[in-house]
């Protein structure tokens, strides 16, 4: 292709993708690759070669049982997430608004705290096991989460998020007279749904998609903490790297990341068959007002029972902080409720810094997300260049590998001046951890940015721009405020999660910016379950209030550009 | 810290030859390191820093500051992390003051590092389910088919406290055999009695106090605390046979940038009067032998120390423990549905 | 059982009213056209049909039923987006049978009912191409495929021939009113296109700003608008106000305003409107094609000498304006060779036929 | 300096070429429509000279400027996209006032500028409704209304009127033709109304599947197509195979295989074609209009007696279908009262004007 404006254009927007993509991922994944191609000083495959044909065969298990948990994971996050988008998006009730943000709350769970407060809810000595079992006078607990069963449903429960969310965003970009267009060719309300809304829907399910599988092969504390000693590739590489096997952990990662980056490279493909660019003429938001008034309030009950559902471990803990240690402990049921948790949490002068804190890192991290994601993701999905899927999969790696994995790369590659780091050590100061969060979410926005440009018909950018307006003012103007919703449910998330991050904060946290999660982990260790409910309920609360805030402040463009 | 101000104004004219502060790397949380953190600051009026976090993420983190170090003194540890921080070169030798009331086996033979507590591994039980009597009292007790599905184990590769007991449930013949095979039968049988391992130590105390299960093995000052401290249910028994007891330690990491403000936090940690606080607050057994007035559940507990070369388990227990990971650990237990 | 009756319908969004006291009758298998100028509410009046939009007020029966709360999906009614509504994850083939799927037709059945389909459109050879990788014509076409392929019961057609050259959509009409014939299909169509509309409909309701002014035969609407706006919409008409001078048996006398001068004409009397209209304003009509135009002097009644103003060239026709002091009067006649001799600044001579006029009531505001 | 030339141009999107050969020049100030049947590349065309597509072979010039590879928003062209591509997220006003925006035009001009625009195409009272809210056709005018504002130096309108009824359009096109002129806008203008083609333009290409058949004038198109395609596409025409017996000083004495006989006619000489094109099968064409017809008995050269087959009621004219043993001729005729003599079956005398009829080369395959 000859040289243009266009083509320049696209290499000038490549250029710092590129840069950011090497220095910060590929250059750090190479160390674990190359760390995984040693054996004693010598380069070798050999690790390979020991993980494929180990006797007891405990890798080629756990590789399976990642894959397999991985796989159920998408399905069953997929059958939370996308009906709850639909009911949310599409049915108005009273509370809905509420109701839609209430939904994304179990990302907000603290991880460790979160998966406790699922066992003190749903384990053998549980909760509502419990209740359920004093209630109808039972022998024994009807049920009891734990093992695979137990991984699944906490990795659904966080997990679907992903899903709710791009769908979410997706839906609204959907033209109406799509399915008006079904529903007038005869199609049932399911088969409308699964026939044209659920393929158009495609882009964000598979983003969606792509992160939960690659966050539940990469996942960690749900099945180091439920499943005992349930094997999975992403607790082979903690024990191994525990046990001190470092290039035994980088082998192992490098083959998770392959299969991650397997799997993106289908998506990809299954995506790529078809097009979803909603092209039709001239602008057909017509709102159907279709309903069926018995179908949508039943739909809406479920919703709401959902959420409340869904809301159960944050009661929980909620509740666990409101119980003084040491008065729950072989009790059935907690008996005495008072602040003594948050009183001894408040007396600490320096409870607030972890907060401040984590609200710095993560707005400094989720800003670097915001511009780095809609960039790379406009490049990606609109722009022709040799070498898409290098770095789409670039893009997508810092999902594949597990966060401790990221965190060991990251020390590797700056625990030394880098021309990346401007000459700097950064292990140690302050700007490694925005930076750690920042890499570890690139693939967040990024995803949940491409599935709405997926949509989004070409021709409204050429209008833009045969007006007149620059590239970038076409960007700003027209795009970017189209794709908001998209772009908002990334950054959304991304905050979120950095505020929670917990695997490579431990590793990379510093005295100067020392982050709530570490916090709560810490009073975990000390056996202050109380307090750690504490702090999670301060996490909470401040999560849910950026949240109520964003809605308050960007919800209303958003809101605006999806009518 | 936020006293930096206050502090570092006062600092300059008290103690010259220290440095500004001392950053320390400990496992022993907030309510340890708040209360020694406040009493030398007042003392030296130099700030303490202090980072809280397990021990396996501290020899991480000094491994992964070699370059750039940030911590002065690390502060507890089992000693076997000691070693292995010293066998790669992250540790300053450093003998204390009082080197002498150290006795052989609680301190590196090149002061790499020295003892500050020592935690004997015990059998633990919930006493709402077990009375006294029907406890097991020893190791192979366990082992007992009227225990099946009763203990409650922590899931042992990330732990140090059970990768140490079952080391040494290996090392009881091994020492004399050089084979592993017959610990390895013992924790088999282990296995078949265990009804789950949990996923870490909170669980476990949620587990067995809620009767769950009834039996876990674990470290011995952290059953009291929680018995003392937090109500649960539960009481310890130290094996008849023996059991091992690991050394918690103190060191100083090479390089560090405030090498004199380590020594003095090094030397306060463990004076006298520091080692009765650890034991009477803390449930921290001293390691010096020159300390009087201990409490009771000290002083009138037996303790059997197995005898155990630490080089050996150093060695050993990643292959010991990989084994048990990949071989022993039953396959249906990890598949509870 | 296609028959279609809307009952005092009306339709408010927010504060706008895009329908309003609608009363429709479709007979079953009739070919009904809407016409009216854009924003007038034809495709919301079809989307009421079509199940998409509930009326705010009023009833929608097919047959004796009453629909107005049925949801699409059971009315068996096929329709042709404005914007066409095409699946984009689907190619041309796929689009077309979605509604032969959904009706669980057999796979043969199918291929052969959609290649067919295709055929008539003229797509046969795109069957597997995205539909995003046709030209706005070609999209045109593969929505009016999918609604036809499904012979529904009823079909509703909004503006579906917009797009597509005059050779094809003659093709197309023929494709259509055979369908609509063949099945029997009760037919609401939305155009533009007055010829268009005149040619094919059975029947045509004239629609202005969310109201319905006429239904009628094409003839019925061309020849006897029910007032000023349908004359004036309908093709191009002279409209002059107007007061009736003297009633005869057989022709009224009527009084133009010429400037300071008076115009008389005189008209049959078969149109003096209805006794309720008499009230309003009333206004001449002729069309400029009943308007006789001739370059040699000529005599008779309503025959009128001005000089031409414009000269038009249109194809096959000519359009000419004249005027006669402060009157103009727009004349159309054939592109036959001797056309050519009317030139800008030349007499003519014009006649308005008296039964070609008509007297009609003033209904819109303003009278451009 | 905005006229246009396109050299060589080829486009193809992978194995399809959309456009081939393609050789353009359009004035300064030109008024150019292109013409052709759906699909036959006409949007690519434009597509290329605004800057989207790029062609795959060939040169695009503004002036002498080669802009080939010259991005959109350099070029000053103003587009109205055959599918609107209104921006969704802004009011009227704001998808009108973006071009002004990014222009740096003033708040009060913008304002003005903008109101005024509305006003053209009768949207004022819309301006701060979302675009989704408006119908078809109001959503059209907003299109036009974007690209209309900006007074480019060129202006590009794949059918910005398709959607607007005969009214509107009307208005529309004189305003889109006052602004071409005021501010010597060279306009490039895609149509299916061959109506509006031949009446508005200043010149026309007439497109077939990627190919340019003829570029001329309205009249040169329509009296004189280059060959049978042309002349098929724009409006209606009679086209019989036809061989050429004798060539005279003045005329040419023709064959028409009429069955077993033959109907011999005389022909003006000036149409006979190139030698080139003598190669090819010709045939005789003549637009209906130009036929005249009588239900008397009449005499003359090229009169045929034939009986009326079909009788088509267009508003102000009719369309009639005589038969002559084999062979159908389509005749237009005036609907003014006289007309409805005309009855199926009856007989009927037409007359073929020796100087009306054109002798041109058959390129297309089939003779539907
Ligand atoms: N992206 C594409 N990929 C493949 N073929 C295409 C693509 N875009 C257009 N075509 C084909 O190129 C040809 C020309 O398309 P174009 O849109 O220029 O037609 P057009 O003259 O504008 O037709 P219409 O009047 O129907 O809008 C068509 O046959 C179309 O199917
Ligand atoms: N969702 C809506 N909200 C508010 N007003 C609307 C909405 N949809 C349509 N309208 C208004 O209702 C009126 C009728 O719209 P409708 O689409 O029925 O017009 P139409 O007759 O189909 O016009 P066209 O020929 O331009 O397509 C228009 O003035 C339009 O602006
Ligand atoms: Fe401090
Ligand atoms: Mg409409
Ligand atoms: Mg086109």
């Amino acid at each position: 292709m000859m040289k243009n404006r266009d083509t320049r254009l696209t290499i000038f927007l490549l250029i710092p993708v590129l840069l950011v993509l090497v220095a910060y991922v590929l250059y750090p994944s190479l160390r674990t690759l190359i760390e995984s191609l040693h054996k004693d000083g010598v380069w070798t495959f050999s690790h390979y070669s020991d993980f494929f044909t180990q006797e007891s065969k405990t890798n080629l298990e756990a590789l399976w049982n990642s894959v397999y948990i991985s796989l159920l994971s998408v399905l069953f996050s997929a059958l939370i997430g996308i009906p709850l988008a639909f009911i949310f998006n599409r049915y108005d009730f009273p509370g809905r608004s509420f109701f839609a943000s209430a939904a994304i709350m179990p990302i907000v769970l603290p991880s460790l705290v979160g998966v406790m407060a699922f066992m003190f809810l749903y384990g053998e000595t549980g909760l509502i096991p419990n209740a359920i079992k004093d209630l109808f006078g039972l022998d024994d607990v009807p049920f009891k989460i734990g093992g695979v069963s137990g991984i699944l449903i906490v990795h659904a429960y966080t997990m679907y998020v992903y899903f709710y969310m791009t769908v979410s965003s997706a839906i609204h970009k959907i033209d109406p007279s799509l399915e008006e267009a079904a529903y007038n060719l005869g199609a049932s309300r399911f088969k409308v749904f699964w026939r044209v809304t659920f393929p158009l829907l495609t882009p964000a399910i598979v983003a969606a998609s792509l992160l939960v599988f690659m966050i539940s092969m990469a996942s960690f504390s749900a099945p180091f903490l439920l499943a005992g000693g349930y094997r999975v590739l992403s607790l082979q590489i903690y024990f191994s790297k525990i046990n001190g096997d470092m290039e035994v952990a980088a082998t192992q990662s490098v083959i998770l990341s392959i299969v991650s980056i397997s799997f993106l490279l289908f998506m990809r493909w299954y995506q790529n068959r078809k097009d979803y660019r909603m092209a039709s003429k001239g602008i057909g938001a017509h709102r159907s007002e279709v309903s069926n008034p018995i179908m949508k309030w039943s739909l809406v009950v479920t919703g709401i029972i959902g959420v409340i559902i869904l809301l159960l471990p944050h009661l929980t803990i909620l509740l666990l902080s409101l119980v003084p240690d040491g008065t729950w402990t072989w009790q059935t049921y907690p008996t005495v409720f008072n602040g003594e948790n948050y009183r001894l949490l408040f007396e600490d002068p320096n409870v607030f810094k972890p907060l401040k804190n984590s609200l710095i890192l993560s707005v400094v991290a989720t800003a670097g997300n915001f511009v780095f994601g809609v960039i790379a993701s406009y490049v990606l999905v609109k722009r022709k260049f040799v070498g898409k899927s290098f770095v789409d999969i670039l893009v997508m790696i810092p999902w594949a590998l597990p966060a401790t994995v990221i965190g060991m790369n990251l020390i590797f590659a700056f625990n030394e001046p880098t021309i990346f780091s401007f000459g700097q050590i950064l292990v140690g100061t302050f700007w490694i951890l925005p930076l750690a969060y920042f890499i570890r979410h690139i693939p967040l926005v990024v995803r949940s940015t491409n599935a709405v440009l997926e949509q989004l018909d070409d021709s409204i950018e050429e209008a833009s721009r045969s007006l007149g307006a620059k590239w970038f003012y076409t960007f700003r103007k027209v795009i970017l405020p189209l794709i908001m919703p998209g772009v908002l449910a990334g950054t959304l998330l991304s905050f979120v999660e950095s505020v929670g991050e917990f695997p490579t904060s431990v590793l990379l946290y510093t005295l100067s910016n020392r982050p709530i999660s570490i916090e709560i982990m810490n009073q975990l260790r000390m056996f202050n379950m109380g307090q750690a409910a504490a702090y999670g309920m301060i996490q909470i609360a401040l999560i849910a209030l950026v949240l109520f805030i964003s809605h308050k402040f960007f919800g209303v463009k958003a809101e605006k550009s999806l009518s | 810290n936020s006293e930096k101000e206050v502090v570092t104004e006062t600092a300059k004219e008290e103690k010259p030859t220290l440095e500004e502060k001392v950053v320390v790397y400990s496992p022993h949380g907030k309510d340890i390191l708040s209360k020694f953190e406040q009493q030398f600051e007042e003392k030296y009026q130099i700030d303490v820093e202090w980072l809280d976090m397990g021990s396996q993420e501290i020899l991480d983190r000094i491994r992964s500051e070699k370059n750039n170090p940030q911590a002065d003194v690390w502060w507890g540890a089992p000693s076997v992390n000691f070693d292995q921080a010293k066998d790669e070169g992250l540790l300053k030798p450093y003998a204390p003051s009082y080197s002498s009331s150290l006795a052989e086996g609680f301190h590196d033979p090149e002061w790499h590092w020295s003892g500050t507590s020592q935690t004997p591994e015990v059998i633990m039980y919930n006493t709402k389910e077990l009375s006294k009597e029907e406890a097991p009292k020893d190791w192979d007790e366990l082992l007992d088919s009227k225990w099946k599905d009763e203990i409650i184990i922590r899931y042992p590769l990330a732990s140090g406290t059970m990768r140490t007991i079952f080391s040494a449930m290996i090392y009881r013949d091994f020492k004399d055999s050089n084979d592993p095979a017959a610990g390895y039968d013992w924790l088999t049988k282990l296995d078949a009695n265990t009804k789950e391992y949990a996923a870490n130590p909170e669980m476990m105390y949620n587990k067995v106090a809620k009767g769950e299960g009834a039996l876990s093995v674990w470290a011995m000052p952290d059953v009291v605390m929680l018995k003392e401290n937090k109500n649960y249910p539960f009481e310890f028994i130290i094996p008849e046979s023996g059991t091992p007891v690991l050394t918690e330690g103190i060191a100083i990491v090479n390089d560090s940038p405030h090498p004199k403000a380590a020594e003095a936090f090094y030397e306060f940690v463990n004076t006298p009067e520091a080692a009765k606080i650890l034991a009477e607050e803390f449930y921290r057994i001293p390691t010096r032998d020159d300390i009087d007035g201990l409490p009771a559940w000290i002083t009138e507990t037996e303790i059997k120390a197995m005898d155990i070369d630490w080089k050996v388990f150093q060695e050993n227990s990643d292959t010991w423990m990989k084994h048990w990971d990949e071989n022993i650990k039953s396959g249906e237990k990890e598949i509870k549905e | 059982m296609a028959s279609i009756s809307m009952d005092e319908v009306q339709k408010a969004f927010g504060k706008v009213i895009a329908v309003d006291h609608l009363n429709l009758d479709i007979q079953d298998g009739e070919f009904f056209t809407f016409l009216g100028p854009s924003g007038c509410g034809k495709t919301t009046t079809l989307r009421m049909i079509a199940g998409f939009y509930y009326p705010t007020k009023g009833v929608v029966r097919f047959g004796e039923k009453d629909m107005t709360r049925v949801p699409p999906e059971k009315r068996n009614t096929g329709m042709v987006f404005q914007n066409y509504a095409l699946f984009p994850h689907m190619t041309v083939f796929e689009n077309v049978a979605f509604g032969l799927r959904v009706r669980k037709v057999s796979k043969a059945e199918l291929k052969e009912r959609v290649r067919d389909v295709l055929q008539k459109v003229r797509l046969d050879p795109y069957a597997e191409r995205q539909v995003s990788q046709l030209s706005g014509g070609q999209q045109q076409r593969v929505a009016l495929a999918r609604a036809l392929v499904i012979e529904p019961e009823i079909l509703l057609l909004d503006e579906p021939l917009s797009n597509l050259d005059a050779k094809l959509r003659d093709e197309m009409r023929s494709e259509i009113l055979r369908l609509q014939k063949e099945y029997n299909i009760t037919t609401i169509y939305v155009t533009h296109d007055q010829a268009e509309a005149l040619s094919m409909s059975d029947r045509i309701a004239v629609f202005n700003v969310g109201v319905c002014h006429q239904i009628g035969t094409p003839s019925d609407i061309y020849n006897e608008p029910a007032n000023d706006f349908v004359a004036r919409f309908i093709g191009d008409i002279n409209l002059w106000p107007v007061t009736i001078q003297h009633v005869q048996q057989d022709f009224l006398l009527v009084h133009i305003q010429n400037g300071e001068d008076i115009t008389e004409l005189t008209v049959k009397n078969t149109t003096l409107p209805d006794e309720g209209d008499q009230e309003k304003k009333l206004a001449l009509s002729i069309r400029p094609e009943s308007i006789t135009v001739s370059s040699q002097e000529r005599d008779g009644v309503n025959m009128i000498k001005g000089t031409i103003e414009e000269v038009h060239f249109f194809g096959s026709t000519i359009h000419l304006v004249v005027r006669d002091g402060e009157l103009t009067y727009k004349v159309n006649t054939l592109n036959n060779g001797g056309a050519t001799s009317f030139q800008v600044g030349s007499d003519a001579w014009i006649e308005l036929p008296s039964e070609q006029m008509r007297v009609i009531p003033i209904v819109s505001g303003d009278s451009s």
